[in-house]
């Protein structure tokens, strides 16, 4: 977004609010999560971001199963986020809220934007994070016997277990000793 | 020759002419739509596919016969058999020639409206009977729609009727001789229309064929058929667009007769104007369905009860008006 | 009710339409009989050549599918100078590429340091069993001679 | 409950209103999985009554493919392949956003040829991708010939696609940094740095010329149809707030009258340097729908006319590490997909490949408006709305 031409509004939100980051033209704004359906209907009433395009979550975990770990030690929790937008100039911004892993609650968007209804279902079955007022919080991809939250770091992807690497597999060494060392070093 | 004799010969011919003109229309109907999509159409079926409908028969003929069990078994074999009686009936009046018909009955027309409602109940039958929701629904919109379209049928053939001052299908003919010119031209050109926007609906062609959406009900009442029974469907529905397109001509188009060749020859060139015209007129209902998209329920419902009835009523005053003034 | 405009009727164009394209040429290609002409760019199929291959395991590492298979060891070659040491030089045994995997990506392609893979606009080449698809070297050698030369390029 | 006739003052007969109400009880269709006009696996669970449909019930998932937790074992040019899978039939378009979201958290200066080859690609699979919907919609409503005119015309889109990048549906000619610099990355195929094919700029006004023709026919054909007007004219009416409130954007969301396109803020495409205008319809009905995505088809070949007449010469590829490694950082990126409004929310910390990458499509939200819409519609009314929406199951499910 060429956020450096109207970044009048996004000035005066940086200011409005407590916690904001605008690194990488992304406004990032960090909510407490009592306060996350107050901060959403104030962007939706006053500065005019009427648009909801989407609403997500983050795994923070140190160690995990699947990709590499996030670099500096992070505390495990969720992170959710809520993009917001308006329809004039486009500018939006992303509302961000932590929660502890242990109960997984927040209040559900659904009165402020009718739209969240889907976008909290997926995290509800990806994350298991549950969405309180949300009207019918069940499965929305996954088949219903499925038990599991897949989106989280310590669940595995399977194919990659069963199958071993094809790129594990090397050139063996030469026979004779010597220049075996060799090799094992150019590898 | 005995009456019997008589009989069977004319049954021989209709049973040959029925299936042949069906076949023909099936392969205007594919060859041209395919060539109307700049495509090629069936190729590999023999002579650059032109007997492709044949193939089709035979693939038929050949295929499982599956009845759904929860189906209504009689009800399901028998509804196929309605539609085809119904449009094999229509063919006893069509006058190829002054002596070139089945039976030149006195009610000719009155004859032909009254067949030709017979199909809506093996339509009915068949969209209840195969036991699937959409076909249900399918039967019971083309019962609407059948019934809806019976009426503008009707009151459109009246005000040929009046003109001609008989009901027999040679004697309209022969008004028209008379005249010289064919009713269409001679004050029935709206009934014309009429008549072939209620046919086209008649025959569940686009743009009325809601019963067989295909995008929405899969394909209507036909969806549990299969095997042989699809084909009875399939090969009634042509002979249909036949005699629809055959008495239309009559009616409208002044049937066999054209005002400058001899009358002695009638019985020979009277078929072959008689089919041409036919065909004509059929090839004009193909170059539609290609080309409209489908009505929606109660538009299609409005059109008949809003639009054509009252139209056609009105068409019936003028013309005995102008009966009476003429 | 809006302002009723005289004009053709829309349906009547739309037939007209129909109707004049029954004698424009078909568009369609009868395939088997005639071949549409491929762009020499199109990804068809991966050519390998067998002696620019230093089996470095990098194609095999980089493909997301896992799809490439392959196997080497190193043997000794006589001397390029005479007096000069052996070198050991990498010999491919096995080097399979599971096309009913592959998602013709072209990361192997382009990752691959020594040229050994190349594409080829060839499509022919379904079989009726998928583990038939699983081709070794020298199905892949053959199609090196489908690969075209570089085409000309814009200015 | 009856209606009482006190026998005094009768009413004449034909006003008794009889109010007695037929109890007729809903009938569930499931228009499901396995249905012709549902463009692909979606099932719709839907409570009929006659022909009327009192509440319907999408049920997905059947296409759910997982793309954000592949994309979380994936290193990043692998993942540009995976990428362009979401929205099939406009492939380049969904590989733009990720891309420029890695380039901005790299900081990598994109050269300009390679941005306007960008552009002009992501044009073209724009009108590819509403050629499938001109051919799509009017067979829904039960035209035939639309489809064919359609498919022959973006064959000649895809053709030209495919002689630039070599592959029709998935071009995967996008590299971080810029475009696909060469065949192989080997030394002999060094020297000769991949670029435009000989004879490109010809073939494409060539085809843009005819593109423009055949929007004219399909106005007439289809447009003028009185049958088809009949059809779509004030169904399925979308009213602005609703659509912002479920998130509905692209053509959609300018057929309900905002006029906001995400080409007009992005900054990694050079949209500014060409002028095109952004159509809108008025009243946000499925005609409007239609009518907007073929102009959309116009303003995309005007766009790629100008931008083959002003495209600079130069370089396709920025300095780039062979192995790409993402410093740490958050951003997201979204652009115009035919469809609507793509983003990307790419959080990288530093390893191969991301850490989170959360993908927002435009099917996904679009579709969250139809248990709204659908409420009360006749069947044949189901789907000419659901057309008019026109959307991917792999859009929607990723």
């Amino acid at each position: 977004m060429n956020q450096s031409e109207s970044n009048s509004i996004l000035e005066n939100l940086a200011s409005i609010f407590a916690k904001t980051s605008n690194d990488y033209d992304t406004l990032k704004i960090y909510v407490e999560n009592d306060e996350w359906v107050q901060t959403a209907t104030k962007l939706k009433e006053e500065h005019g971001f009427v648009f909801f395009s989407w609403l997500s979550a983050v795994d923070w975990e140190n160690e995990v199963s699947v990709g590499d770990p996030p670099k500096e030690h992070v505390d495990p929790s969720f992170e959710i986020l809520c993009c917001l937008s308006d329809v004039s100039d486009g500018n939006f911004a992303i509302l961000s809220t932590k929660i502890e892993k242990t109960n997984p609650t927040i209040t559900s968007l659904i009165e402020v934007f009718p739209g969240s209804n889907w976008h909290e279902r997926e995290a509800y079955e990806m994350f298991g994070i549950s969405f309180v007022g949300h009207p019918n919080l069940t499965k929305l991809y996954l088949p219903d016997g499925f038990e599991g939250n897949p989106l989280l770091k310590s669940y595995e992807l399977l194919t990659r277990e069963v199958k071993p690497w094809p790129g594990e597999v090397d050139v063996e060494p030469m026979p004779e000793s010597d220049i075996s060392s060799e090799s094992e070093k150019e590898k | 020759m005995s009456f019997g004799l008589e009989l069977i010969i004319k049954i021989a011919t209709v049973a040959a002419i029925a299936p042949a003109m069906a076949l023909a229309l099936t392969i205007i109907e594919i060859k041209g739509s395919a060539y109307m999509q700049r495509r090629p159409g069936p190729l590999h079926v023999g002579l650059r596919g032109f007997i492709f409908p044949i193939a089709e028969v035979i693939k038929f003929i050949q295929k499982e016969d599956i009845i759904p069990t929860k189906a209504d078994k009689s009800v399901f074999k028998m509804a196929p058999a309605y539609i085809f009686i119904s449009v094999f009936g229509l063919f006893v009046v069509i006058p190829a020639s002054p002596t070139l018909i089945v039976r030149d009955l006195e009610l000719g027309v009155f004859y032909f409206l009254a067949i030709s409602s017979l199909s809506t109940i093996g339509v009915l039958t068949a969209g209840w009977s195969s036991a699937n929701k959409y076909s249900m629904m399918g039967g019971l919109r083309a019962a609407g729609q059948l019934i809806a379209y019976e009426l503008p049928l009707i009151l459109a053939v009246i005000g040929v009727v009046i003109q001609a001052e008989t009901m027999s299908l040679v004697g309209i003919v022969e008004a028209q001789k008379e005249l010289g010119l064919p009713f269409i031209i001679a004050g029935q050109g709206v009934a014309f229309l009429i008549f072939m926007v209620a046919a086209t609906a008649e025959m569940m062609r686009v743009p009325f064929d809601m019963p067989i959406g295909e995008s929405e009900l899969v394909s209507g009442f036909l969806t549990e058929y299969s095997g042989i029974r699809f084909l009875l469907f399939y090969i009634s529905e042509y002979i249909n667009l036949f005699v629809m397109c055959a008495i239309a001509s009559t009616l409208f188009l002044g049937g066999y007769h054209i005002p400058f060749l001899p009358e002695e020859w009638v019985n020979f060139y009277g078929p072959v104007v008689l089919i041409s015209k036919t065909f004509a007129l059929a090839s004009v209902l193909i170059l539609i369905r290609w080309s409209f998209p489908r009505f929606r329920e109660d538009q299609l419902q409005n059109i008949a009860w809003k639009i054509l009835i009252p139209v056609s009523l009105v068409n019936i005053l003028v013309t005995a008006v102008m009966k009476v003034v003429l | 009710m809006p302002k009723f405009k005289l004009r053709v009727p829309g349906f009547l164009k739309g037939m007209l339409i129909v109707f004049l394209n029954l004698f424009k040429k078909n568009v369609t290609v009868n395939y088997p009989f005639e071949k549409e002409k491929v762009t020499p760019r199109a990804r068809g199929v991966i050519a390998l050549d067998e002696e620019a291959c230093t089996s470095c395991m990098l194609c095999a590492r980089q493909c997301p599918d896992w799809c490439i298979y392959i196997e080497g060891h190193k043997e000794l070659q006589p001397p390029s100078r005479p007096g000069g040491r052996e070198r050991s030089r990498p010999v491919l045994d096995r080097f399979d590429i599971d096309y009913a995997l592959c998602m013709y990506c072209g990361i192997c392609v382009e990752v691959c340091p020594f040229d050994a893979l190349f594409w080829s606009p060839d499509y022919e080449y379904s079989e009726y069993k998928m583990t038939n698809l699983l081709h070794d070297k020298e199905k892949l050698n053959e199609w090196l001679n489908t690969v075209p030369e570089t085409q000309p390029l814009e200015s | 409950m009856t209606t009482t006739i006190d026998p005094e003052n009768l009413p004449f007969v034909s006003e008794t209103s009889v109010s007695v109400e037929i109890e007729t009880e809903g009938m569930i269709l499931n228009i499901g999985p396995q249905h012709p006009s549902t463009h692909g696996v979606l099932r719709l669970v839907a409570k009929v009554d006659g022909e009327k449909i009192s509440n319907v019930e999408p049920v997905l998932g059947y296409m759910h493919r997982g793309y954000e937790k592949l994309a979380e074992v994936r290193t990043y040019p692998q993942i540009t392949t995976l990428v362009n899978r979401i929205d099939w039939v406009s492939g380049f378009c969904n590989e733009i956003p990720f891309i420029a979201a890695t380039e901005k958290l790299m900081e990598v200066e994109v050269p300009e040829r390679a941005k306007y080859i960008r552009l002009m690609l992501t044009e073209m699979a724009r009108i590819a991708s509403h050629f499938v919907f001109n051919g799509a919609y009017p067979l829904e409503i039960g035209a035939l010939t639309p489809l064919f005119y359609a498919m022959e015309d973006r064959e000649r889109v895809l053709d030209l696609i495919e002689s630039v990048t070599g592959g029709r549906f998935h071009p995967n000619f996008n590299r971080i940094g810029g475009v696909k610099p060469a065949a192989g990355a080997g030394p002999a195929t060094k020297k000769d740095i991949q670029d435009l094919p000989a004879g490109f700029y010809k073939e494409t006004r060539d085809a843009m010329e005819t593109i423009l023709l055949a929007c004219d026919k399909f106005e007439d054909l289809v447009g003028g149809n009185e049958v088809f007007v009949a059809r779509t004219k004030g169904v399925g009416v979308l009213p602005p707030e609703v659509a912002t409130a479920y998130g509905v954007s692209g053509p959609i969301l300018r057929a309900s009258g905002i006029k906001f396109d995400l080409r007009t803020t992005t900054d990694y495409l050079p949209y500014k340097d060409f002028d095109y205008d952004i159509p809108i319809g008025e009243n946000g009905d499925c005609f409007d729908r239609w009518f907007v995505r073929l102009q959309e088809i116009r303003e995309s070949a005007k766009i790629v006319l100008q931008a083959i007449d002003s495209i600079p010469s130069g370089p396709l590829q920025a300095k780039v590490p062979k192995i790409i490694k993402v410093p740490a950082g958050e951003c997201y990126v979204r652009a115009e997909n035919p469809k609507g409004e793509m983003g990307y929310h790419l959080i990288s910390e530093g390893g191969l490949g991301p850490y989170r990458l959360k993908i927002r499509t435009a099917s996904f939200s679009n579709i969250s408006v139809l248990p709204w819409i659908l409420e009360g519609v006749l069947i044949p009314d189901l789907l000419a709305i659901m057309g008019s929406f026109d959307f991917v199951l792999g859009d929607v499910d990723r």
